[in-house]
């Protein structure tokens, strides 16, 4: 930016009394508080949304082939995805508390607590991985190459593509929440975040806590009827 | 300064609650074998409002992020339910069999 | 047809052209009234209160709530008309069947029409049918979706793999129309294009003893080509359940539920043979997916169909 | 709205927007909504004339019945590029990401979007999806019309079809994006006195467009995303021969994509409501229910999308009830044109370039809107699905709507955002062509479509020849209306007049500033304590 903008920011930056974390466009930190909340939710009504697509393919698929998908969710690993469940809840947990300790600037407990979710995040996406290997390996990986030993091996695919569809998108969503968490822990690190200004671990919480709602709707779903 | 603090306590209790949750349902299935959409949706949808008002802290926040709750479950519900309008009233069509005996409707 | 002249309809010539041209001359009307009313208004808005000076002064109004309710729930009314009526004609062609309807099938493929008639004619991008008979479109595509439309008739429907679609239309009128592909199906879409002859009852008959053996003999023919016959005794006595007398007859499935045996469910059981299997019956049936066209599947239910017909008639 | 009166008079000395910085970068990595929405009426200029120019060769290929300019495949390629280009990458961002980027902060009294950055990344989004529109016209093009239907778009096309999904995906990350950046503004920054009520009926457009963004967007991404998943793996999700169901795409695909023409339109009413208000000196009539009339159409436009699929294969129970709530829909864009009409009444009009493009608009949009309900009639849409007739009614709701909309707002904050007068004289030529044009363009297109003429056909009847060669005729007009616009506007801003802060006597905070306005907008914290469209006597006086 040129000097002029620092110009302008200068004689109408002093406006109000120029909180270190507050942006220019925003007249107070309430505001930009309450921006930035409301910006997160929205994003997250469109993240429903997006989801929503694939539960309403869900929805037809499992209607027209109950059989198949019964036979399918056999294949499922139970135990697995129960503990997975287990884990993204004790990660929703630290990431609350996470929230919690920026509020009252209990910093040390802040970066704990980021780390312990960004721990729990990453033993989720192992057990995912381990899964989808031992799929692999059984041949259940929809397409051409597909192997079903069994009853109507088509609709069963049908079932198999939306499990990786459903589940691949979750995992993204865990990919991308593991980055930002990484960007959350640096700057917790270097003591950004105080009971005055503490958004961003808020909104990254808000975010954390969707994708574990998804997957509390996808256990179920695909794993257990 | 801005938000609720909700105090320890209170998340670990929610935490206890989804954790029994969670118990509950992988008990349903696996040692009384019920294969309940019902049951399973149900239980997931006591998590999930459990996450959204305690984690999220819906509770104790603005009218906005309530209001971004409902609208979002009232939209998936318009996707979902008329989506499965179609798929639902398809077979109430009146038979079109080559060689079914002709109803006379008109 | 080949006129050069600018005709604003098309040809009528079934008994749902007259219904749906009503409709449209009705909602014409509407329409016209409501566009001349408002371009009316604007223009003379316009010239009236042109601006004189920039000093004019305008009056504050702040809305009327009488007028708001009444433009809105006024025309509302009006096109709740139209939704009954047009709802009305629509089940007419797609849901009602008429009595005693002439059965034509249509496989949509890229980029021709292939149809058949019960009694043995085959033909593509032509359609002949009598004129004043009811008819039974039983359409189906075998790779995207397409759609029969033939505008003299003012009747189309999309035709999609993997699933039958119906319509019901009358001819009217004897002559020479168009048939058109209207669902975007690919390079020669506008290709996709035939002739529609309405003839005389005479000349139809004449023309069918033109064709060949019926499309049940070509069932039966089928029936014996892809093994069908060494399981589905008539008697019952085979590995496969009998089918005769099976069409329309409601069919009890392994774990107790009944499903009706129409052709959507012989279809599916042909290709897909493990999803609905009938009771006491083993699960053993190979797929014939990929194997037999939906033409040839037509034939094998025409087929299936005919050995209910003849009362108890056994091969 | 007084406070802001003062201001003009102390801005500092001749810094505006377009001064503060003239490096590429300082544009390339502005975060000032008013140069970003620069930055996209450039991009969306340029896709436009590309839009057209496929369009051109559509009308071109069409004024012989026999298809011989072009192979059927060349034609197809181009009526898609047409589509995906003009839906995707103009009509969508047009009005929102243009006029609504510049003057919503403005209106609401804010110094910027609540997210400034986050707008840049829209920006940058919207290019990225647009570079993989660009790859894929100069890579050989797209065949499956802008609709993408499967099991054709999953299996059998032969064309560029992941690639362009890819960028419609893209894209509609932008679009989702602006829509949130949009509301959070909205909600939160509204200057102090700037009550819901007092909120130009723009601002309430631009809401309810949002809304649409935010819940439809997604829906359409992941629709895309499993279409791709199918063509790329072959794995099943909506063809037969894989167990799916080609309807399910069409219902998910038409859950965005029949809420999207809303996301074209509803930006443009609210540039009508705008412009006739000022142009008539009149309060606008019937405030609440112009604003409550937007998030109608928001909400109702969630729920008619199987009118699309009439004749579809889809049930015939459920296309009862998408035609009935159709109807209800169409009850909502009555009232706007209603209320246009009373806002003129006794009004004092005069009828400058942006006003014309107005009254164009109210009676293009009008016979779209009409047209449209014989579409949602159950029984016409057996014989005028997928004919020309559909054609024709979405090109008046799209051109005769959402274009000359578009036009209106331009020429009408065009000194807003430039500083600079457009030549008037120029304005009304083009503008009176534009209507022209597209009349003779696009009527005949409804004759057509009744007669039965399929859309998307290469090759059709000779019969039909007549109407084709005028609808041609009216397409080279309608390109000339588009070309001169571009013209004398670029040359304005260089040799133009400067305007004054309020060239058209408007009221509105954005007229209270300088044109162009500073970088922050508002010299000084703004309070609003005037009703909005304060145009009439009794409103003047009651300040004073």
């Amino acid at each position: 930016m040129s000097d002029h903008s620092t110009t302008v920011d200068h004689v109408h930056g002093h406006a109000h009394g120029h909180d270190p974390h507050v942006a220019h466009h925003f007249d107070n930190a309430q505001q930009q508080y309450e921006s930035g909340n409301l910006g997160m939710w929205l994003f997250l009504i469109t993240e429903v949304m997006f989801f929503g697509g694939m539960f309403g393919a869900y929805a037809v698929y499992r209607t027209w082939y109950p059989d198949a998908f019964e036979f399918a969710s056999t294949a499922t690993n139970i135990p697995l995805g129960a503990a997975n469940t287990v884990v993204l809840i004790i990660s929703s947990l630290t990431m609350a508390l996470a929230v919690q300790a920026s509020q009252l600037g209990q910093q040390k407990k802040l970066v704990t607590m980021i780390l312990l979710t960004m721990l729990f995040g990453s033993i989720f996406l192992g057990v995912k991985a381990f899964e989808y290997s031992e799929k692999y390996h059984h041949g259940h990986i929809p397409g051409p190459n597909f192997v079903w030993h069994g009853e109507g091996g088509r609709e069963v695919q049908i079932l198999f593509c939306l499990y990786f569809a459903m589940t691949g998108m979750h995992a993204v969503h865990m990919v991308v929440g593991l980055g930002i968490m990484t960007w959350l822990l640096i700057t917790a690190m270097k003591g950004k975040y105080s009971p005055e200004y503490y958004n961003p671990v808020e909104i990254t919480g808000l975010y954390w806590h969707f994708v574990d709602i998804v997957w509390i709707f996808l256990f179920p779903l695909l794993y257990l009827i | 300064m801005q938000g609720h603090v909700t105090p320890t306590k209170t998340y670990l209790t929610i935490f206890g609650a989804l954790m029994i949750c969670t118990i509950l349902t992988v008990f349903v299935r696996l040692n009384l074998g019920i294969k309940s959409f019902a049951v399973a949706i149900a239980i997931a949808l006591v998590k999930a409002t459990l996450v959204i008002l305690y984690f999220m802290h819906v509770k104790y926040s603005h009218i906005l992020s309530k209001a971004a709750v409902v609208t979002s479950i009232l939209f998936l519900l318009i996707l979902l339910v008329l989506v499965s309008m179609d798929y639902v009233s398809r077979s109430w069509q009146p038979r079109a069999t080559p060689w079914e005996k002709h109803q006379v409707l008109e | 047809m080949n006129e050069k002249t600018l005709p604003l309809l098309p040809e009528s010539a079934s008994n749902l052209s007259p219904q749906i041209d009503a409709l449209m001359m009705a909602e014409l009307g509407f329409s016209v009234f409501f566009s001349i009313l408002i371009f009316v208004l604007v223009t003379v808005f316009a010239i009236k209160f042109r601006r004189k000076s920039d000093y004019d002064v305008t009056p504050h109004i702040h809305g009327s709530l009488i007028l708001e309710l009444g433009w809105s729930l006024l025309p509302f009314a009006m096109i709740l008309g139209f939704f009954v009526w047009g709802t009305t004609v629509y089940f007419k062609a797609y849901a009602i069947q008429p009595n005693d309807a002439m059965e034509i099938f249509v496989t949509g493929k890229q980029w021709m029409w292939k149809v058949q008639h019960p009694e043995g004619p085959r033909e593509i991008n032509e359609l002949h049918v009598p004129v004043g008979r009811a008819l039974k479109f039983t359409m189906i595509s075998e790779d995207v979706i397409h759609s029969y439309y033939i505008p003299a008739f003012r009747l189309k429907r999309d035709v999609l793999p993997g699933r039958y679609t119906t319509m019901y239309v009358t001819p009217t009128k004897v002559g020479k129309f168009h048939l058109f592909c209207a669902e975007y199906c690919g390079t020669q879409h506008s290709g996709m294009i035939g002739t529609v002859y309405v003839q005389e009852q005479s000349d139809y008959e004449k023309w069918v003893a033109g064709g060949d053996e019926s499309m049940s003999a070509r069932g039966e023919a089928l029936f014996g080509q892809y093994g069908c016959v060494t399981c589905h005794l008539p008697d019952g006595k085979g590995r496969g359940p009998s089918l005769v007398g099976v069409y329309n007859s409601n069919v009890k499935l392994q774990g107790g539920n009944l499903v009706k045996a129409d052709d959507a469910y012989l279809r599916e059981s042909i290709l897909n043979p493990r999803a609905k299997v009938v009771d006491t019956y083993q699960s053993i049936m190979p797929t014939f997916q990929g194997q037999i066209s939906e033409e040839g599947l037509l034939q094998i239910i025409a087929y299936i169909k005919s050995l209910e017909k003849e009362e108890g008639g056994q091969q | 709205m007084s406070a802001g009166t003062t201001t003009h008079d102390s801005a500092p000395s001749g810094v505006n927007y377009l001064t503060n910085g003239y490096s590429l970068k300082s544009w390339l990595l502005t975060v000032d909504h008013k140069r970003i929405a620069i930055l996209y009426l450039i991009s969306i200029t340029i896709f436009f004339a590309l839009g057209g120019i496929f369009a051109a060769a559509v009308r071109l290929e069409l004024l012989t019945p026999q298809g011989d300019m072009m192979d059927a495949e060349t034609y197809n390629k181009m009526f898609t590029m047409h589509g995906v280009v003009m839906i995707f990458f103009f009509l969508i961002p047009s009005v929102p990401a243009t006029l609504g980027n510049f003057l919503i902060p403005i209106m609401v009294g804010a110094k910027d979007l609540a997210f400034p950055k986050i707008n840049l990344l829209s920006w940058y989004l919207y290019i990225i999806g647009g570079m993989f529109g660009l790859y894929v016209a100069v890579s050989g093009g797209i065949e499956t019309g802008w609709t993408f239907y499967t099991p054709y778009s999953s299996t059998y096309s032969n064309s560029a079809v992941i690639a362009t999904a890819m960028g419609a995906f893209v894209a509609g990350f932008s679009s989702i994006l602006t829509g949130l950046n949009f509301i959070v503004t909205i909600h939160k920054m509204r200057a102090p006195g700037l009550t819901w009520g007092r909120l130009p009926l723009f601002v309430w457009a631009h809401y309810a467009t949002s809304l649409i963004q935010l819940l439809g967007t997604p829906v359409v991404a992941i629709t895309l995303v499993l279409m791709m998943l199918e063509r790329a793996f072959r794995i099943g999700f909506f063809d037969p021969a894989l167990g799916g169901d080609p309807v399910l795409f069409q219902h998910l695909f038409w859950f965005y994509s029949h809420p999207a023409v809303y996301i074209m339109i509803l930006p443009g009413m609210g540039v009508i409501s705008e412009v006739v208000t000022c142009y008539s000196k009149k309060g606008v009539f019937g405030y609440h229910f112009i604003a409550g009339s937007s998030l109608a159409i928001a909400v109702l436009g969630f729920f008619v999308w199987g009118h699309h699929m009439y004749t579809a294969g889809q049930s015939t129970y459920a296309g009862v009830v998408f035609s009935l709530i159709t109807f209800a829909v169409a009850v909502p864009s009555a009232v706007k044109i209603f209320n246009w009409t009373a806002t003129m009444y006794r009004g004092s009009i005069r009828v400058d370039t942006p006003m014309l493009y107005a009254l164009g608009f109210i009676g293009l949009f009008t016979v779209g809107g009409v047209t449209g309900v014989m579409l949602a009639t159950m029984a016409l849409d057996l014989h005028l699905h997928d004919t020309y007739f559909v054609v024709a009614h979405f090109h008046f709701v799209m051109v005769g709507g959402m274009v000359l909309a578009f036009m209106s707002g331009l020429h009408f904050w065009w000194p807003k955002m430039t500083g600079k007068i457009y030549p008037e004289i120029w304005g009304r030529v083009s503008a009176v062509l534009v209507f022209l044009g597209f009349n003779f363009t696009f009527f005949p297109q409804f004759l057509l479509g009744y007669m039965g003429m399929p859309r998307r056909y290469h090759a059709y009847p000779e019969e039909w020849q007549v109407l084709h060669v005028m609808s041609t005729i009216g397409a080279s007009v309608l390109m000339l209306g588009f070309v001169l616009p571009a013209i004398y506007l670029t040359w304005s801003v260089f040799k133009g007049k400067a305007a004054e802060a309020n060239p058209w006597q408007a009221k509105g905070l954005e007229w209270n500033i300088p044109s162009p306005p500073p970088t922050e907008n508002f010299p000084a914290p703004v309070v609003v304590n005037e009703e909005v469209y304060a145009y009439s006597h009794e409103e003047v006086k009651a300040l004073v």
